[in-house]
């Protein structure tokens, strides 16, 4: 077996280290894109005290809403949270904390992450809560804040399709943070609906080189519809 | 009398030329699609990743993976694209979109914007809203004049903490057309039927009136 | 005709506007995936005082070598030069100022301008010349200076393909600079192989959206190799 | 013996692991790739985009858009892929390359590195090599021992403007295989044939020798 083949076949193996009170992040933009067998498994891995970084925080019952359940997170980092009645229930009580984000400015700390950039300035945020503490300055008559990066001890990715050895296509408005995601974990494990062998995508036409993938697993997806919404 | 949803969304359309990438928040600033003027082209921005948003799908078209900002099902017109949400953000935060409307709690005459956080009510987030008041160069806000219990939403100063700090230029309302300009109100519009009298009463930051104020061109 | 129709048919609609001093981004490496015919346009209209920001300053006789037999080029920001005896020349007489920059850091500028993200922190350049006059800070425990992002008054780009709307496809290592150059430019002009119709183009498949394209024109390409290296 | 540029690639390739994604500088250090150990696969990053980098292509096979960092034409391996200069280099910044091989001219014993200036020298530029040396977690440094006037290049303090600032933690040399660490030059390996006094003799820098100084595996 090749040093490249990224291919697991259990979720065990797929979250093999992932241990209480780690930082992870979490690929999706709603339920739309999400890593739903490896949001499962941490479920039923029991694993506790998690920093969860992801857009959204699910809804009850499924996307990272599962994890809720158990209140396994210990603090959300997202843009948007409460489609969920048990994270507002949480939140209240004090269980959870949670650190909203611009949802660009998210976006950029985990590409930022993976890119070695440890702080960028951007105008989100500048004049508003999500400022206070952050140093601000101007620029070319504009202000602005610095913004740091953020890394996660893994990174869980929804891909459409991978190669053997881990290099990644996703599908229409399901790539959303799964790119920034990827290359943002010391450890980034992708579950998808399709392995092709090595050589069958276009390298022109690869979204996210294998060099960021420590492991592939083929999932099942139920890929549910938050908001089903038909032409009149 | 004061404009309907329907209504905003048409003046707002107003505001569109042929070409325009535009960015249209949840709510009213969504209805705008609906008005785009005939033999005139935009392409909406939807800021979960997709430039080329198209109408609702049929149920044979639905597809899970291609959603809009506001989490509906959507679909992608000619010419569209994906991209990630950094990359979204990067046609944001790099002012490549050229027409933003969004809606608004309360804005102020120095062109700040309330629009995400009620203290004592629990709070779900700014999402893409401060990263897009931020960094468009020509954004619309689109609210009511007042709220239910009559209060003026165009303030001195705004209350509740910002979205955005002096960024609004430009205001729709249910009343009237306002820019915002050397830290006032300026009255551009009425709402036909509208006296310039109601408009000054709900505005609670300082008003500039010319001496003719025209009535909005809606249907 | 479509507001979205970025085609223009002539060198000259392509480049109007061009004018003296002013900052031109071009894509390419080495002599790979660079606008041939805009850069051949540019020296016909004679435009002079202009700051180049491209990986590299061509050699002799083509590429933006051409722009120097003219001393059309006032100030070069590159990460690598001098494969060309012109440029050596007007550098050593003082005509030609070079701001040489790592060539990630260069990147990331580009990158920054196109994304309104001012300024960011990379580790590229501590403790050498690069350095000097930057403000520099740690960040878990390593050095960074802060770097200011680029945005240029025009930008000249090369494509493999492009639909009617501007976008845009890559071939191979020729995509290199050019996906950054098409987002940072004030006007953004590429010049491509093949033009196709809206909608020929998979939305998934798409290296930089329409958005950033102003105008779209069909050249022709010699496509010179720099160092011909073959299999023995 | 001293090395020669075949047995420093060589001994380098011995610093490769499977699954090793791996950047290799311009000279001696692109012949790296020849060396790569039976069994084993490692794939070549080039910094101008391309993940798989392959053999040179043949008369039939060659094309203009497909170079690598020294600007050769080259060829693309299976599982290859293909990027923008921004993604290469968020990938090499972000510690996602597992092992870089360059020259310099000098290297102290601080692991400051000089490699791309020479004052009074028409300077060419860094090229990517500053990005590479401040980002690499797991550097190596190929080069002469000593320059042709005989005059070590691993000091006490570089000479000359830096390429990165304590960055370098080993160097193979035609002479020896060293480590920096606690700001000291450590001697690990010698060439074969190659005495520890004449290593000790052309290294400026403080240079420790351990008791046993076993001598480099290479043919």
């Amino acid at each position: 077996m090749s040093g490249f083949n990224k291919v697991v076949t259990s979720y065990d193996e797929a979250l093999e280290g992932l241990s209480d009170n780690m930082t992870v992040i979490v690929g999706g933009f709603g339920l739309c894109g999400i890593p739903e067998g490896l949001i499962g498994k941490m479920k039923s891995l029991g694993v506790t005290g998690l920093t969860c970084v992801s857009n959204n925080a699910g809804v009850d019952g499924f996307g990272l809403g599962l994890l809720l359940e158990d209140k396994q997170i210990k603090k959300m980092i997202a843009s948007y949270v409460g489609e969920n009645a048990l994270f507002e229930q949480q939140l209240l009580s004090g269980e959870l904390e949670v650190e909203l984000t611009p949802q660009g400015t998210l976006a950029e700390k985990m590409r930022a992450g993976g890119a070695g950039i440890p702080a960028f300035f951007t105008p989100a945020g500048y004049g508003t809560p999500v400022a206070d503490g952050k140093e601000a300055r101007e620029f070319d008559g504009k202000m602005h804040i610095l913004e740091s990066s953020i890394v996660g001890d893994f990174a869980l990715v929804k891909a459409w399709k991978s190669d053997t050895m881990g290099n990644l296509v996703f599908r229409k408005t399901a790539r959303n943070f799964n790119p920034m995601a990827a290359t943002a974990g010391k450890v980034t494990v992708v579950e998808v609906e399709e392995i092709v062998a090595a050589g069958e995508l276009d390298p022109n036409e690869i979204h996210t080189p294998g060099i960021y993938v420590n492991r592939v697993i083929k999932g099942s997806f139920e890929k549910r519809i938050e908001q089903l919404t038909l032409k009149k | 009398m004061a404009l309907s949803r329907e209504q905003l969304a048409q003046r707002v359309a107003q505001e569109l030329q042929d070409g325009y990438y535009v960015n249209l928040g949840i709510g009213i600033p969504t209805l705008v699609a609906n008005y785009v003027p005939e033999g005139m082209e935009v392409m909406l921005q939807s800021e979960n990743g997709l430039l080329g948003m198209g109408e609702f799908p049929t149920e044979e078209t639905v597809d899970a993976d291609l959603i809009n900002a506001g989490k509906q099902t959507v679909t992608a017109t000619t010419g569209a694209s994906y991209f990630s949400s950094a990359d979204s953000f990067a046609m944001i935060r790099g002012g490549h979109v050229d027409l933003t409307v969004l809606g608004a709690f309360e804005v102020d005459q120095q062109g700040n914007i309330a629009s995400w956080m009620i203290p004592g009510k629990l709070v779900k987030g700014m999402g893409g809203a401060m990263d897009l008041v931020a960094s468009a160069r020509n954004i619309v806000v689109t609210m009511t004049h007042a709220n239910k219990k009559g209060e003026s939403k165009l303030l001195k100063e705004c209350t509740l903490p910002l979205t955005g700090a002096g960024c609004i230029k430009k205001i729709v309302s249910d009343l009237a057309y306002i820019e915002i300009r050397d830290g006032k109100f300026h009255l551009l519009e009425r709402a036909p039927g509208v006296s310039v009298e109601e408009i000054v009463a709900k505005t609670a930051g300082e008003l500039v009136v010319p001496e003719h104020v025209p009535e909005m061109n809606v249907s």
